[in-house]
């Protein structure tokens, strides 16, 4: 079932969410090509995928796609990130750090109102921040922002951050589009508990109506402080788990826009001179995990030899039509300069680990039920029985995999590593031995080590170095197996001008960026 | 046409009828011919299977799908010359108009799930013009005649609610709805208890007398033709096998078939534990029809003529008592 | 009457019990729950086990199932775990897309099944009988996503009449929201009509047999109004019967129709709730659902005895 | 009823539905001795081969000595480069199992149920209709979804789901075709001779029902074999790389537009199939209870 | 004391309509046969011949009354004793083609009894499941046959030889010829006429035709509504019969009389006001139960339930005022 598949999605975006951290790196950037004198009025479909879990950051548990997208028009972060690691100011004039980098003041812009009329200044950041660092509410990100000490008010329209720590990534933190950790929320409606179903904010939409399982709509905020903007009059989520639907939504004009990673539609789609595409390059992976605990994968010689077995480039062929990228580091495709110590397609090698093993393997691969896992399964399964491993697909729901994820008690499964604009943390939470995201279960004290000093460093070029070294010694140890990289591309109608074009690293559409005209 | 002779109704030449079956063709009818004259009953006699009630129905046009009249067939009714010539439309215009046809379950032959008046009201509406309100009240006028006790009632009742007599009264009801000229009554008192039997035969005979309508009265109870018919058509194998005005028929039986039926007949004059004249053998396959007498086989007086060669109706010493038979009963074998 | 409505009505809560009691117990054995769904990563195993208390999934089954039900009477079914959607806000938006898609498609099925059942049965053992009959078998054969799929390749991507997909509220017209329903609905009728068809020919060719057809032929009646006022209604009672079960079926069942075509109907609704083991969904749902089948069943009961008098004086003595 | 087992003859819609009925088992039982490729062996350089794709390859036999090896993918590879041919030909076995397995259960248990229910009315009757109105009002879909949830995807349980599923329709079948036979008069002849229950029912009912109960049966193997066929396209099917139609259809949809005959190869072959087994399934029913309009 | 082979004793037998509605298909009825005796039992339809016949097949048991068989009453006996006792009557019934299992073979069906008794092996049943069917006029051909291929009469035939074949001391015919042409209705009432004789069979037979019934039983008993009016001897039946009823019955059989007279009055069709045993309530029961198409009746007959009373050897009436 698609829905299951996306499900999986919606759920590390949480992950991704969580994950994200900023170190701006080269961005895509606004196209520099003017499309001609904007346009007011008319409404915008967009088509995701997905559900939507809520917009109380407290309460839902996890904006998925769709759910971000809309959120971040409702409600603004403080900054939005530029396309030199800048930080555009939103409702934050400035942010400026303490000599020692563990206090950061930030000024904030007036005059602005949430939608409920109520005005936003100092108490509605502090209110909003004070409520997820509270150990009470128990957010699930909170290990991510755990630097975080607390926020005060230092003036009517000026907010202070305490950190334990100097830690590079808090900017970035900031003006993270994924999440709802950094949008503010009007303070009236989070109290009076309507946030979570029918979000307020100060953005340039106002939440008009949400179906669940169908659409959200969202309508102009004529009283926007930005003037002049947004252009459109209303924007229309619409909710298509099957991608099919998608496709067939933009190709027969039921929608100006959709999101897909489908390959044959991603073929078809750019090759229609009808509609504009746009790639999100998300830096992340699809790997098929291995449990490194439990006999035989807690062997290296078994991993490795499964590792060299797969056969990266054919399976981007056949599964991706070659509409991913190629990876060996995970990383992302970014970071690929240099020797990564990727296991390279190699059967002898295999054979030859395989035979010093010696003993028969024979294990069972957790797939979704679906027709991306099916073909994932049939591939892991025929690749695997070159070397003499029998591999069993078992297709399982999400829930299902989730709890042998838990309880550890899997052999192998296929899943997604969200990349972001920094690496830092989510190897941490991925490789650190400790970690509850380390889910391979992989433990080597040399990348604890490595780990620690890099989330420590505050000088960029030595993180860059550290962190090379960690996907050297991760990829000649193999917890994983990286299947392909992930990509996913937007089509729009020709009509739909001035696109915001999707930054690296983040899902959808970054912060409050979203000036789209329809010229039809 | 001879102004001397009663009009005729009904004439009916060389009607023949085959039914096909997937494997085989079944000669229902074999060439029958009759006239009906205005206002007489003809009874036409016969065991289930003679092909009596293909017969009827072949004259209303209701033989199922797979029954085909043959050609040189001839139905001349009344001023019609020609009903096998008329269109589907024009012939629905006689039908229940001009003959109707009552059927031996009455109980099966109402619809169900309709009120008896409206089926009553129907054939009203359709041919004499009436709205609604005056077939209502016709309707209700005819129940009476009927002999059906509270027609305001009865009008809005359904069939399953009326015992048979009752049921079987709303039919002949439906039938005498436009005053018809023949009426086709396809053993109408077979499925009714003794006692109801007579009274609708009864009515039928009361209605008929006083409308001038002629009847064709079906039935396999030879007794029950010979009290209340003028003429009567023996049937056996699709043919008319005897014919003669009812009196001449009871005292002057000629074709063996017919006073085998006769004999076979229990009687309340018969003392306890009689065995009874019955005929022997099993009825004709129709779908053979054998080369000669087709009652020869069962036939205590049949010869070798009667195997081979087919006897053809003809008259004996009164002209109108006509029987096919080679060796009839009362001229020297 | 009113022992038969009181007889109905027992039924009616006996089969709701079971089936919700049966689901609540079905959906609490499966493996994995919503607390691990809606935990995430970062959680560690205390915040699970108590995301379980806050939720209430430590109490004993039973208990757990009366509260449900007592609750449920009073009309409070809850929120949704996942979404914080109150439960019957989310059937109330997703029901009437369920149901408008139940009523097109059987008016679609219907609409052919009728005049074709009839024709068939009026010209049956003819070249015009076996022509239908090919055609129905033809469509019975061809499974609803293929057909689906099929459809939306020529009416929607080929010429582009209709919509492919996605649902338009009635709010925003009524012919746009009747287009949106024009696909789904026949390729759920084209699939289902042979099949009622085949059911209506069958009874229909027994009808048409009875004494009381040649009885109204030889009233000398018009043949279209024999088939239609004489045959039709004594011929409809095995038709009503599966309608009444495939419409039932379909209020919870038309999930690839309601998938392929992105309609946010019931089924849906009902098949995420249980991916996702969002209980108070999965329960609100199949109570919906069971009410709806029960219900339809119920009406078709009376419908029964409106059409045959024998039933309906039957029930009355 | 009469007359009726002689009356009919088969038509050509008879004779194509058994011999292709005949042909797709005896290939479903035979699948493994013909000579047939591979088939979840994926040609990574030929996906989406057009029909007919005759395929030469140098390959490595067990010595180590280049051989080579030629391929003709008959009805052409799929988006992983299988074979279509070898992959419908083991299809079948998947399709055929769900297919003839799911009414064999229903027809057993419906049976026994209907039979009871309509033999001895009263009470027993009252309890087993109630059960099967419950499990009739039961989505379906729900059940499929908690049986291989609970016990794992596998034929087996996708067997043992539909089986639970489709007894109350063979319930109501039999009942209502026992009711029919219980008064009759052969029966009541068959007590009065001091004929037991058991007996009865073995001897005189079962009989009588069987045909129309397989009548059923048979339009129900169709449709068994097109709800495999739904339940892969939603995920529920077998496990990947064990070829269905009904999976091969679903994979296949992604490329109708560039490679049709993916989708159409299966879904061609499961429309006669399906259709066979309806035609059967009708010719039987026609056995049962022939019927001619007379208007 | 003479040798009472079958002796009915006050047989009432209710079936519930409904929740509350009873109908009274039999009332009180009784009556004996002796070994080797016929008794008719004629009435309309639905005035519970069959009714009594099934009762006293045990099939449903009797609301009360007793039924003794050679001694024994059924009604007490248990289910084992019952079976054991079953083969000795048998019933005929009216609709030959339907009384025999369509997926049974002739041969088959008639040696059923003997394969339910358990006496016979296959190869004996067979053998004598033939000589049956030879006796009863049935080629072996046709042995072979199913049911729906064989015509109402050698159906009839199959029925009599598979009652036969239990080897039974009294047989039950409900309504044998009554669905049958008169040529083939000779045939079978020949051929039990015969088989009696053969067998020395003790017989109930039922018909609606007073006719068939004359020719065939030494005694007759007229029905109507659940009760027994007249019992009367066969020979006696058409100028000795004293029920207005049965006159009644014996008036309606259409015969050879000439045609009705044109001015035929109209009040005198009158079946409107006929009871039917479903019309039957409890507080008219108290009178006689054919007061309402008598014309002999009187107050009399309305207060008061006749009784069957013997007024000759034999001859049984339940009138007030019985003619002669």
């Amino acid at each position: 079932m698609e829905r299951i598949r996306k499900r999986t999605k919606s759920l590390k975006r949480i992950l991704f969410a969580m994950l994200v951290v900023g170190i701006l790196v080269m961005s895509m950037g606004i196209s520099s090509a003017k499309e001609g004198v904007p346009k007011y009025g008319g409404t915008l479909r967009l088509v995701s995928w997905g559900a939507a879990g809520g917009f109380d950051v407290v309460k839902s548990r996890g904006p998925f796609g769709l759910g971000a997208d809309a959120g971040h028009r409702v409600m603004e972060t403080l900054f939005d990130r530029g396309q030199n690691n800048e930080l555009i100011p939103v409702l934050g004039l400035s942010a400026t750090a303490s000599a020692d980098g563990k206090t950061w003041t930030i000024k904030l812009r007036k005059g602005v109102k949430f939608h409920d009329g109520t005005p936003f200044n100092a108490d509605a950041v502090v209110f909003h921040w004070q409520r997820i660092l509270d150990p009470e509410n128990r957010l699930l990100a909170r290990i991510m922002i755990s630097p975080i000490l607390s926020v005060e008010k230092t003036g009517d329209y000026e907010v202070q951050f305490l950190l334990k720590h100097a830690w590079m990534p808090f900017t970035a933190i900031l003006a993270s589009s994924s999440g709802f950790i950094s949008p503010i929320p009007s303070p009236k409606a989070v109290k009076e508990g309507a946030q979570n179903r029918a979000p307020v904010g100060t953005g340039p939409f106002i939440f008009k109506e949400w179906k669940s399982g169908d659409r959200i709509v969202l309508t102009k905020n004529p009283d926007y402080w930005q003037k002049g903007k947004p252009y459109l009059d209303e924007v229309v989520f619409l909710i298509m788990p099957d991608h099919e639907s998608r496709y067939n939504a933009l190709v027969s004009g039921q929608a100006d826009m959709i999101i897909t990673d489908w390959p044959t539609h991603v073929e078809k789609l750019t090759e229609e001179p009808d509609f504009s595409t746009y790639i999100f390059n998300y830096r992340s992976l699809t790997a098929m995990l291995l449990n490194n605990t439990k006999p035989p994968l807690n062997d290296v010689r078994v991993r490795k030899a499964m590792a060299l077995a797969w056969d990266q480039k054919k399976y981007i062929k056949v599964s991706y039509k070659n509409t991913t990228p190629y990876i060996e580091s995970w990383l992302g495709d970014v970071h690929k300069s240099g020797n990564t110590g990727y296991l390279n397609h190699d059967l002898n090698k295999a054979r030859a680990l395989m035979a010093e093993y010696g003993k028969p393997v024979e294990l069972e691969f957790l797939h979704t039920a679906t027709a991306r896992g099916r073909v994932g399964g049939a591939i892991v399964q025929q690749l695997m029985k070159e070397i003499g491993v029998k591999v069993t697909p078992v297709p399982l729901d999400f829930s299902t995999i989730m709890m042998e994820l838990f309880t550890g008690q899997y052999d192998m499964t296929s899943w997604r590593f969200w990349g972001g604009s920094d690496m830092g943390p989510s190897s941490v939470a991925s490789f650190y031995s400790k970690s509850p995201l380390n889910l391979s279960r992989y433990s080597s004290e040399e990348v604890d080590k490595l780990l620690i000093q890099q989330r420590q460093s505050t000088d960029p070029g030595a993180r860059e170095k550290i962190l090379k070294t960690i996907v050297q010694k991760v990829n000649s140890d193999a917890p994983f197996i990286y299947l392909a990289g992930f990509r996913q591309y937007l089509f729009a109608r020709k009509y739909v001008k001035n696109i915001n074009k999707p930054l690296p690293g983040e899902e959808g559409f970054s912060g409050s960026q979203f000036d789209m005209w329809l010229d039809k | 046409m001879n102004n001397s002779l009663p009009a005729r109704t009904l004439e009916v030449k060389n009607l023949s009828v085959k039914i096909h079956t997937s494997h085989n063709i079944i000669q229902a009818v074999n060439d029958v011919s009759f006239n009906l004259q205005e206002g007489k009953t003809l009874a036409i006699v016969g065991e289930s299977g003679s092909g009596k009630s293909i017969l009827c129905k072949s004259i209303l046009r209701l033989l199922p799908k797979s029954a085909v009249v043959a050609k040189e067939s001839r139905i001349l009714f009344n001023g019609y010359d020609d009903l096998s010539l008329l269109s589907q439309k024009e012939f629905n215009k006689i039908r229940g108009r001009n003959i109707a046809m009552i059927f031996q379950d009455p109980m099966s032959s109402l619809n169900p799930v309709m009120k008896v008046g409206k089926q009553i009201a129907e054939s009203l509406l359709h041919h004499m013009g009436m709205n609604r309100k005056q077939a209502q009240k016709k309707v209700i006028g005819l129940m009476k005649s009927m002999g059906i006790a509270m027609p305001e009632q009865r009008f809005f009742q359904y069939p399953h609610q009326l015992s048979g007599g009752i049921c079987q009264r709303v039919a002949i009801a439906i039938a005498l709805a436009c005053n018809p000229k023949l009426l086709i009554a396809d053993e109408p008192t077979t499925a009714l208890d003794v006692t109801v039997q007579a009274e609708i035969l009864d009515l039928l005979a009361f209605r008929q007398s006083q409308k001038r309508m002629s009847m064709i009265l079906i039935t396999h109870d030879l007794g029950v033709a010979i009290g209340r018919a003028d003429e009567i058509a023996v049937m056996y194998a699709g043919k008319i096998v005897e014919q003669a005005p009812a009196e001449e028929l009871f005292s002057n039986i000629r074709m063996p078939y017919t006073r085998a039926l006769m004999a076979s007949i229990p009687r309340l004059d018969n003392p306890p534990h009689t065995t009874l004249a019955c005929i022997d053998g099993q009825p004709p396959n129709l779908a053979r029809p054998a080369k000669g007498c087709c009652f020869a086989p069962r036939c205590s007086r049949a010869q070798d003529k009667c195997i081979k060669e087919e006897p053809l109706l003809r008259p004996g010493i009164k002209k109108d008592h006509v029987f096919a038979c080679w060796y009839p009963i009362g001229e020297a074998s | 009457m009113m022992v038969f409505l009181g007889k109905k009505l027992f039924r009616l809560i006996v089969v709701i019990l079971a089936v919700t009691a049966i689901t609540f117990l079905m959906v609490n054995f499966l493996p994995g729950d919503i607390a691990i769904t809606t935990a995430g990563f970062g959680a560690s195993l205390e915040d699970v086990e108590a995301i379980r208390e806050d939720l209430g999934l430590n109490k004993n089954i039973v208990l757990r199932y009366t509260l449900w039900l007592f609750d449920a009477a009073q009309g409070r079914l809850g929120q949704s775990f996942l979404t914080d959607e109150p439960v019957l806000e989310a059937i109330s938006q997703r029901l009437p897309v369920t149901i408008e898609l139940m009523i097109i498609s059987q008016m679609f099925a219907l609409m052919l099944a009728i005049p074709f059942g009839i024709i068939s049965a009026y010209k049956s053992g003819t070249n015009i009988d076996k022509t239908i009959n090919t055609l129905a078998f033809s469509v019975m054969s061809i499974p609803t996503f293929v057909m689906a799929l099929l459809l939306i390749f020529a009416f929607s991507l080929k010429v582009n009449w209709l919509p492919a997909t996605g649902y338009v509220p009635f709010s925003e017209g009524f012919w746009l929201n009747i287009k949106s329903f024009l696909l789904p609905g026949f390729s759920i009728a084209l699939v289902e009509w042979g099949y009622l068809m085949r059911i209506l020919r069958s009874d229909m060719i027994s009808t048409l047999q009875e004494d009381y057809i040649l009885m109204a032929k030889s009233k000398g009646l018009p043949t279209v109004y024999i088939l239609f006022k004489h045959a039709l209604r004594p011929s409809c009672f095995t038709l009503i019967t599966i309608l009444g079960i495939q419409v039932g079926h379909l209020i919870g069942g038309a999930v690839i129709v309601e998938n392929i075509f992105a309609l946010p109907g019931i089924g849906s609704l009902l098949i995420a709730a249980i991916y996702g083991r969002d209980y108070t969904v999965v329960q609100g749902c199949i109570l919906f659902i069971t009410i709806a089948y029960v219900m339809i069943n119920f009406f078709v009961d009376i419908l029964y005895s409106i059409l045959d008098p024998r039933i309906r004086f039957q029930n009355r003595t | 009823m009469a007359e009726s087992f002689h009356k009919k003859i088969p038509g050509i819609s008879f004779w194509f539905s058994i011999t292709w009925i005949i042909l797709v088992t005896t290939i479903a039982i035979c699948a493994d001795f013909l000579p047939l490729l591979e088939y979840d062996h994926m040609d990574w350089d030929n996906p989406e081969a057009s029909p007919g794709t005759c395929v030469e390859k140098q390959v490595n036999d067990n010595n180590g000595e280049q051989i080579y090896q030629k391929k003709i993918y008959l009805l052409g590879t799929d988006t992983m480069g299988r074979d279509i041919f070898t992959r419908l030909i083991f299809g079948t076995r998947i399709s055929l199992t769900i297919g003839l397995a799911v009414p064999v259960i229903g027809l057993i248990f419906g049976g026994i149920f209907g039979m009871l229910a309509g033999f001895y009315r009263g009470k027993i009757e009252t309890v087993m209709m109630a059960t099967m109105d419950i499990i009739l009002a039961f989505p379906g879909i729900v059940l499929m979804l908690a049986i291989t949830f609970y016990l794992g995807p596998g034929i087996k349980n996708l067997v043992i789901a539909l089986g639970i599923l489709v007894i109350p329709a063979f319930t109501r079948v039999a009942r209502a075709n026992t009711l029919k036979f219980a008064q009759s008069e052969f029966v009541q002849a068959a007590r009065m001779m001091g004929q037991k229950d058991v007996g009865i029912m073995i001897f005189e009912i079962l009989p009588n029902i069987l045909i129309p109960m397989a009548a059923y049966a048979l339009m129900l193997v169709g449709y068994m074999i097109m709800v495999e066929g739904v339940l892969s396209f939603l995920g529920l099917g077998v496990q990947a790389p064990v070829p269905s139609w009904g999976g091969m259809i679903a994979d296949g949809k992604e490329v109708l537009d560039q490679a049709p005959f993916i989708a159409l190869f299966p879904s061609f072959i499961m429309f006669l199939t399906v259709l066979s087994f309806n035609l059967m399934g009708d010719y039987l029913r026609n056995l049962v209870d022939t019927k001619e309009g007379q208007l | 004391m003479k040798d009472m082979l079958l002796s009915v004793k006050n047989l009432t037998v209710h079936f519930n309509v409904g929740r509350r509605h009873k109908v009274h298909a039999v009332s009180n009825v009784s009556f004996q046969i002796q070994r080797g005796e016929t008794l008719g039992l004629v009435g309309e339809s639905g005035c519970g011949k069959t009714t009594i016949a099934r009762a006293i097949m045990q099939f449903p048991k009797p609301t009360s009354g007793k039924i003794f068989f050679q001694g024994e009453d059924l009604t007490c006996v248990n289910n084992f004793r019952l079976r054991q006792l079953r083969p000795q009557f048998q019933m005929i019934f009216q609709d030959s083609v339907s009384s025999l299992n369509p997926r049974r073979k002739i041969i088959n069906t008639i040696g059923a009894p003997l394969k339910i008794i358990g006496k016979a092996k296959k190869e004996e049943r067979i053998r004598l499941a033939l000589k049956m069917a030879d006796s009863v006029g049935i080629d072996p051909k046709t042995c072979y046959r199913r049911p729906f291929q064989l015509s109402g009469g050698q159906c009839q035939r199959v029925q009599i030889a598979r009652a036969l074949m239990a080897d039974p001391k009294l047989l039950i015919c409900d309504e044998p010829v009554s669905s049958l042409d008169v040529s083939i209705q000779a045939q079978i009432l020949n051929l039990l006429e015969t088989l009696r004789k053969k067998h020395g069979l003790t017989m109930l037979f039922i018909s609606h035709d007073l006719a068939v019934v004359k020719n065939v039983c030494d005694s007759v008993a007229v029905m109507y509504l659940g009760k027994l009016c007249e019992q009367v001897p066969s020979e006696k039946l058409y100028h000795g019969h004293c029920h207005p009823y049965t006159k009644a019955l014996l008036s309606a059989i259409p015969n050879t009389k000439p045609r009705i007279d044109p001015q035929y009055p109209l009040d005198k069709i009158n079946t409107g006001g006929m009871s039917s045993p479903m019309d039957m309530t409890p507080g008219l029961s108290k009178g006689c139960w054919y007061f309402t198409r008598c014309s002999r009746a009187q107050d009399l007959c309305v207060k008061q339930e006749p009784q069957l009373s013997e007024i000759e050897p034999g001859h049984n009436v339940a009138c007030h005022f019985p003619n002669n």
